[in-house]
């Protein structure tokens, strides 16, 4: 009771100081392209990046090692996550549950997994031209997989093919960054032309990128929900 | 007009679900509470014109993280006591 | 060749430092290295710190060592050799006395190994010439220090740790001053500093002073910090207290002339405030010392524990030298350094022979021994004129310091300090009787009948040390010589020594005329000797035990407390005990349990709950908002 | 002269972090050799790096795009420095790692390893604010992995250790990534020069609730008081090379971040260094008091690196050139020093079997190599000459005393401290050395290629204690390089 009280009080004052600051204080709303770094996106974003999406021009080319860094700690958590769920002495996936799923489902899994792969696939390939991109396909992917699990009681993945595609596109995101070092200076640099905006075969480096990205992402979830599912009760 | 009120309404569900979500005992309850703030959101940002958050939220929000929820809490138990 | 070039005081100290590592080495394998080895190293030193009178020399002897370009410096003055050669010396018999003494003991390799890097330190601590390597000299000093005090087991640890504790306490408040005065000055090089104090703020000097002080105080164990000396003079192995309580405890000493005199100088300490001509600092200084003396003399009358009575009685000797060092005349400042040198002498002697003694009877219980005159001869001599000497008793050096010391007090009227110091006195005399009567005189206990004097390497020291303390007493103008020099170095009018005739000390307040005294004495003496032997005739012999035992055997009854030595001065005891039962050992117990207590409260922070911590995180952050809204 | 771009210090291991996995499908042995390459290639870019460093910041341009609409990398002294540490320390750890992993995780032990490595060093290389964040993920998720896989004897321990740095360090990254999204607010900017210069110019209120939320989340990295309650339980619930790491390498670079963000970014704005000053000197008490009564050695150290870390706080707070250079200096030592000390305390845990203090009595003579080892170690934590520690605390003290008079108070706070430091460092060597052993057996030592790292270090240890101006002519430059700001140092911003 005293430290729920205690943990209202807190929040109470975190939630009143931060609203008044923000409320006061950030011009919510205004047009602040002058003021900071927006503008070069916003005007200049296209003609940089070959990209029609600006916030996978940011994203992926602009902040690209950003996302490197990101698709990194997506990494270490999926390890992690195994790290803290792993058992040592019994091999994995012997233990789930075996409650059947319904015929409506299994029959459903198995019309919508290759359609809802498709999409995830979709997404992240046209990333740079439609909203979405690597981590928004790959988690659909890992719906996908998650589709499969639900439906399918034997169902598990095989470990090794999925660390070897992690780690192929996880090198290929790499590898693009240190080819760009080697060829202009510049590590991840976009060396590809950056063609005609809009069409599918434009803006650089970024698909090759949302592609990795959009395999490794949905790998890893995968990776998680297997991990998830397959510890011991 | 109508969006402003419908905006209005969407958060204030937010916040009900929230506040659910935490008060609830039943855990599961609890996150079909975050899933359902997590639509929310999603929706929330596609009418701030950012569809890119938007599609991450509902697919990462909405969907993984719950699966992954409701996997642990049927791992464990069902029930929060203090 | 000419050897004078290697005789310097930057090679005695590698010299001792690489002994050390080398007799680690070699006395690993064979016990005769260490022993010849540690003799040769300490020898040798002694040898160059002998050879190094009346050099004065200065030198850079390692690059600078901080960002700001401090080097370190050494160098020779005759204040820094009059304290070496007595640490040199002091050390070197003390490791020829250890030899039988320490063989097999605990961790002899150590000892060895240790005694030389102490002797070191120290000898560094007195050649340094600059602030910082002074400190880390200190600091080594303490750390063998403690080390040796550990090495005699399970016993010592407790009060090994508070020594170790108390020291470091007083080493970093020493820090914290050093560091201001440097950072005042932007110099470390005590020469520059010293040019560099007049003009310098009254507060700000009280206060660097005062910290550095409080490091020194506590090396020589004064009045707030005395708690430590008792049990780690006591507790320490029997080969290194001599050296600990002989030679150690004078460089606090050493250390408040250096920052008194040489540093800040006599004309800017007066500057800081003075009292009856006398600097306030120096007052301080002399108060805390009679008090010392006077409290840690009450301890020592009543302890029975040998080691335990000579090492309070260590204290209060070196409240003596705090004396005379505060006081700062030309007489008190003489009566000081002599009676540093005069308690180093027969303090190492007492605490050889108890060592001796303990080794003998395998007890430090005074009441447990006795009769012992007869069976140790040589002992009992030594002992008896370092006794003498301890209790100024005139005809011994003792009794010059004190009566210098005295001499200045009441020159200066100071109506609190002289009475303290002569009623100390007389409880020196008190309890040093004490010691000669339990353990040497009254019955010889059934298992020391066949008791004999320790062997050379044991005899030899005290022979030694005592001869010098006979010596002294006779021409007392030759340490006097170094001491006067020692006093024009530091800026005090140096005491009248005169050279031709090395008998007297003089000022011009009253002369001391060491060969008439001693002429007059002697032949006292005689006159008492032949009256007692033509009374002798009528003296009949009785055994001890019939007299007052009835003819009991006494052995039966040891534990009823009729030892000569049991409850020995039991009124003085009940007339202070009331006030002895304050004992401020208890403040720092008190103190210590208290903060571990603390400790304990706040290593629950760490509850081990993450809800907890998650609410300390939003409190912190709740906490930095509201300031951000209000002070910034 | 070869010149590594500094990007090839982060790229390279996430390269072979993503690497390793696969090939350790076909080739068992291949992680730990593959990662021992990476890190040596780091430990050779990071000492070029901090060799060009030192005549000029060494700056490398991500993707082309010029700050402050990229990102960029910039190397001076000071990080450079960091990154040399950083990367020495994890190889002299690799050293040390084979008998501490369990078998079965050496794939995603050292594929995570790099990774921690490759994440602070991008922590102390970067000079954008939104990749500071990313990096500071990167490391810490790496930590809280490294931290679930080193499960010991007691199953439980770690993972639960684990569970509660993820929920401390989740609040962590939330508070700083809210802190960062209102500053972009704020100046709409990201690169660190950028957002310096606009800083003063930008709407108060916000600036300083986006720096009350960035304390708060880099002080949990940092070990700040009042947020380090993850500290005690990680440290010991590690295997002791993870330990290693984390006192050498995952908390300094969070310091590190703190420090450059409050030094660099709100140009040491006097209200944050009130703030670190005061819970610098709490932290350090808390530290040094809870450590007092311990009875389990790893979390006696771990708490005595609490109280170090506020030592650094305090000396950094103070904000001048002295003690800013005596902090830098004790942030090495006690990296050098404490990397030493969980090195051996984890061969004695090893070869003991138990973590009790009390266990250790006469270690000197069954185990003589290691507990000499740890005295070193000790001697340096504890401040005495002639080793690195007390010229750092020297410098720190003299630094202080440049305060007036507050500083004076804050050097005897400071002395007090060590002496609590002193006190329980003095009873474990005691009880190595000068205790009888209850069991008289001789231990068996750890191999060689588990004895060279700490002798190394050591060795280090010495170095920095007897001849610190080799020291200086890297840290004089790296704490000018905190005071006089980035401003001037980054082109085109």
């Amino acid at each position: 009771m005293i430290k729920k009280s205690i943990a209202l009080i807190l929040i109470a004052i975190l939630f009143v100081a931060i609203f008044f600051t923000l409320a006061n204080d950030l011009p919510f709303g205004d047009n602040r392209t002058t003021t900071g770094v927006s503008d070069k996106y916003i005007y200049h974003g296209v003609n940089d990046t070959g990209a029609s999406n600006l916030v996978t021009a940011i994203v992926v080319n602009y902040r690209g090692f950003d996302t490197l860094g990101e698709v990194t700690v997506l990494f270490v958590a999926a390890t992690g996550v195994g790290a803290v769920l792993y058992n040592m002495g019994r091999p994995a996936g012997k233990k789930r549950k075996k409650t059947e799923a319904s015929l409506i489902v299994r029959t459903g899994s198995r019309i919508l997994f290759p359609m809802m792969l498709l999409f995830g696939a979709y997404i992240f390939v046209h990333g740079h031209l439609t909203p979405g991109g690597g981590f928004q396909g790959g988690a659909v992917i890992a719906t996908a997989f998650l589709f499969k699990y639900v439906s399918d009681t034997r169902y598990h993945i095989d470990h090794n093919k999925f660390t070897a595609t992690e780690s192929v596109v996880g090198m290929t995101f790499a590898l693009v960054g240190i080819m760009g070092l080697l060829l202009t200076g510049y590590f991840l640099f976009n060396f590809l032309p950056n063609g005609s905006p809009g069409e599918l075969l434009s803006a650089g480096i970024i698909p090759i990128i949302y592609v990795a990205i959009g395999i490794k992402v949905g790998a890893e979830l995968t990776g998680i929900l297997d991990n998830m599912m397959e510890v011991e009760q | 007009m109508i969006l402003t009120i419908a905006v209005a309404i969407l958060i204030l569900m937010m916040m009900v679900f929230a506040v659910y979500s935490v008060e609830t005992k039943d855990l599961l309850y609890a996150v079909v509470g975050t899933m359902a703030v997590s639509l929310i959101v999603s929706i929330l940002f596609y009418v701030l014109q950012a569809p890119d958050v938007a599609m991450a939220e509902a697919a990462i929000g909405a969907g993984i993280s719950t699966a992954v929820f409701v996997i642990a809490i049927k791992k464990t138990e069902r029930y929060e006591h203090d | 060749m000419d050897y004078t070039a290697f005789i310097r005081p930057e090679y005695v100290l590698m010299l001792l430092f690489a002994g050390a590592l080398i007799t680690y080495f070699a006395g690993k394998y064979s016990s005769m290295a260490r022993y010849s080895l540690s003799l040769l190293f300490s020898g040798l030193a002694l040898l160059m710190v002998a050879l190094l009178y009346g050099k004065n020399t200065l030198s850079v002897w390692t690059p600078s060592i901080t960002p700001n370009g401090i080097s370190m410096y050494v160098g020779t003055n005759p204040l820094t050799w009059f304290f070496a050669i007595i640490l040199a010396s002091l050390s070197f018999l003390t490791i020829m006395y250890s030899i039988p003494i320490m063989k097999g003991k605990r961790m002899e390799n150590w000892f060895y190994t240790l005694t030389l890097l102490l002797m070191g330190s120290m000898l560094g601590v007195v050649f340094s010439s600059d602030l910082l390597s002074f400190f880390i000299f200190w600091e080594m000093m303490t750390l063998s220090s403690y080390l040796l005090v550990t090495l005699a087991g399970k016993r010592s640890d407790k009060a090994a740790l508070n020594y170790m504790i108390l020291s470091t306490m007083g080493a970093y408040s020493m820090l914290t001053g050093i560091t201001m005065l440097y950072v005042h000055f932007g110099t470390t090089e005590f020469s520059l500093l010293s040019a560099q104090i007049p003009g310098t703020p009254v507060n700000f000097l009280w206060l660097s002073l005062g910290l550095v002080a409080v490091g020194f105080l506590v090396k020589s164990a004064a009045l707030p910090f005395y708690v430590w000396a008792a049990p780690a003079y006591s507790e320490a192995p029997d080969g290194f207290t001599p050296l600990f309580s002989g030679a150690l405890s004078k460089l606090g000493a050493y250390g408040l002339f250096l920052f008194m005199y040489v540093i800040v100088g006599m004309s800017a300490l007066i500057g800081m405030g003075s009292f009856r001509g006398v600097s306030s600092f120096g007052y301080a200084i002399a108060l805390l010392g009679s008090i010392t003396a006077f409290i840690a003399t009450l301890y020592a009358i009543r302890e029975d524990d040998i080691k335990r009575l000579l090492a309070y009685s260590s204290v209060s000797q070196v409240g003596y030298i705090l004396m005379g060092l505060g006081i700062g005349t030309s007489l008190s400042v003489a009566g000081s350094l002599y009676h540093a040198l005069n308690h180093a002498l027969f303090k190492t002697v007492l605490f050889m022979g108890a060592g001796a003694i303990i080794q003998l009877t395998g007890t430090r219980k005074m009441s447990e021994m006795g009769g012992l005159a007869t069976r140790m001869p040589i002992t009992f001599l030594t002992m008896l004129i370092s006794i003498f000497s301890l209790a100024a008793i005139p005809m011994t050096s003792g009794f010059g310091s004190k009566w210098l010391i005295y001499e200045a007090a009441i020159n200066k009227g100071f109506v609190f300090i002289a009475p303290l110091a002569f009623v100390a006195s007389v409880g020196s005399f008190l309890y040093s009787f004490r010691l000669l009567q339990a353990v040497f005189l009254g019955q010889l206990p059934d298992g020391l009948k066949d008791a004999k004097d320790p062997s050379l390497l044991v005899t030899i020291p005290m022979i030694a040390l005592t001869s010098i303390t006979v010596l002294f007493a006779i021409v007392p103008g030759v340490p006097l010589g170094a001491i006067a020099s020692a006093e024009s170095y530091m800026g005090i009018q140096p005491i009248q020594v005169d050279s031709l005739f090395y008998f007297r000390i003089g000022n011009s307040f009253g002369a001391y005329n060491a060969l008439v005294v001693m002429t007059i004495l002697l032949f006292a003496m005689l006159v008492a000797m032949i009256m007692f032997a033509f009374a002798g005739s009528k003296s009949k012999k009785v055994d001890q035990h019939d007299t007052y035992l009835s003819g009991e055997i006494y052995e039966h009854h040891s534990d009823l407390g009729l030892h000569y030595a049991a409850n020995f001065y039991r009124p003085i005891e009940r007339m202070f005990e009331p006030y002895l039962r304050l004992r401020l050992e208890r403040t720092y117990d008190a103190f210590g349990r208290g903060y571990e207590l603390l400790s304990e409260g706040i290593r629950r922070v760490y509850s081990g709950d993450v809800q907890t911590y998650v609410y300390y995180v939003i409190g912190f952050l709740g906490m930095l908002i509201i300031l951000a809204g209000w002070w910034w | 002269m070869v010149n590594i771009d500094p990007t090839l210090m982060i790229g390279i291991p996430l390269f072979m972090g993503f690497l390793i996995p696969s090939v350790a499908i076909v080739w068992k042995n291949s992680p730990r050799y593959l990662a021992g390459f990476t890190i040596l290639f780091n430990l050779i870019a990071s000492t070029l790096l901090l060799i060009r460093s030192l005549n000029a910041p060494v700056i490398s341009v991500l993707g082309g795009w010029q700050p402050p609409y990229g990102i960029v990398f910039v190397a001076g002294p000071l990080g450079s420095m960091l990154a040399l540490l950083i990367s020495s320390m994890t190889m002299l750890t690799w050293f040390y790692l084979p008998p501490h992993i369990k078998e079965g995780n050496e794939t995603k032990f050292y594929m995570l390893f790099i990774l921690l490595m490759a994440g602070a060093t991008g922590m102390v290389l970067t000079g954008d604010l939104f990749n500071l964040f990313v990096f500071t993920e990167i490391t810490s998720i790496a930590s809280f992995s490294l931290l679930a896989y080193s499960r010991g004897k007691d199953e439980k321990e770690a993972v639960e250790a684990t569970i509660k740095y993820m929920i401390i360090g989740s609040l962590s990254s939330a508070f700083f990534l809210i802190g960062i999204a209102l500053l972009y607010g704020a100046t709409g900017t990201l690169n660190m020069a950028d957002l310096a210069s606009k800083i003063p110019s930008a709407n108060h209120n916000l600036v300083m609730m986006a720096l009350a939320m960035i304390i708060t989340g880099l002080g949990i990295e940092a070990e700040m008081f009042p947020l380090n309650g993850w500290t005690p339980d990680a440290y010991t619930g590690a295997t002791h090379p993870v330990s290693v790491m984390f006192a050498s390498v995952v908390v300094k670079a969070g310091f590190f971040a703190l420090i450059r963000v409050v030094f660099l970014i709100f140009g040491a704005a006097t209200e944050a260094l009130q703030i670190l000053m005061i819970f610098g000197l709490l932290t350090l008490f808390v530290g040094e008091s809870s450590a007092l009564r311990q009875t389990d050695l790893k979390r006696m150290l771990a708490y005595s690196s609490i109280g170090q870390m506020g030592l650094l706080l305090v000396a950094f707070s103070l904000n001048n050139q002295t003690a800013l250079v005596g902090g830098l200096y004790a942030m090495l030592n006690h990296a050098i020093a404490k990397g030493l000390l969980f090195m051996a305390a984890g061969s004695f845990i090893f070869a003991l079997g138990t973590r009790d203090i009390s266990a250790l009595n006469g270690m000197g003579k069954r185990m003589p190599v290691t507990s000499a080892l740890f005295t070193i170690g000790a001697f340096s934590i504890m401040g005495l000459p002639f080793f690195g520690g007390f010229i750092s605390k020297i410098v720190i003290i003299a630094g202080s005393m440049q305060a007036g008079t507050e500083g004076m108070l804050v050097a005897i706070l400071i002395l007090s401290a060590s002496l609590i430091e002193l006190v329980y460092f003095l009873r474990v060597v005691h009880r190595i050395w000068m205790r009888e052993p209850e069991d008289d057996s001789r231990l068996k030592e750890a191999p060689f290629t588990q004895m060279f790292p700490m002798i190394v270090l050591a060795a280090f240890v010495f170095l920095m204690g007897i001849y610190p101006q080799a020291f200086f002519k890297v840290l004089i430059p790296a704490a000018q390089e905190l005071l006089r700001g980035l401003g001037t140092m980054i082109g085109g911003a």
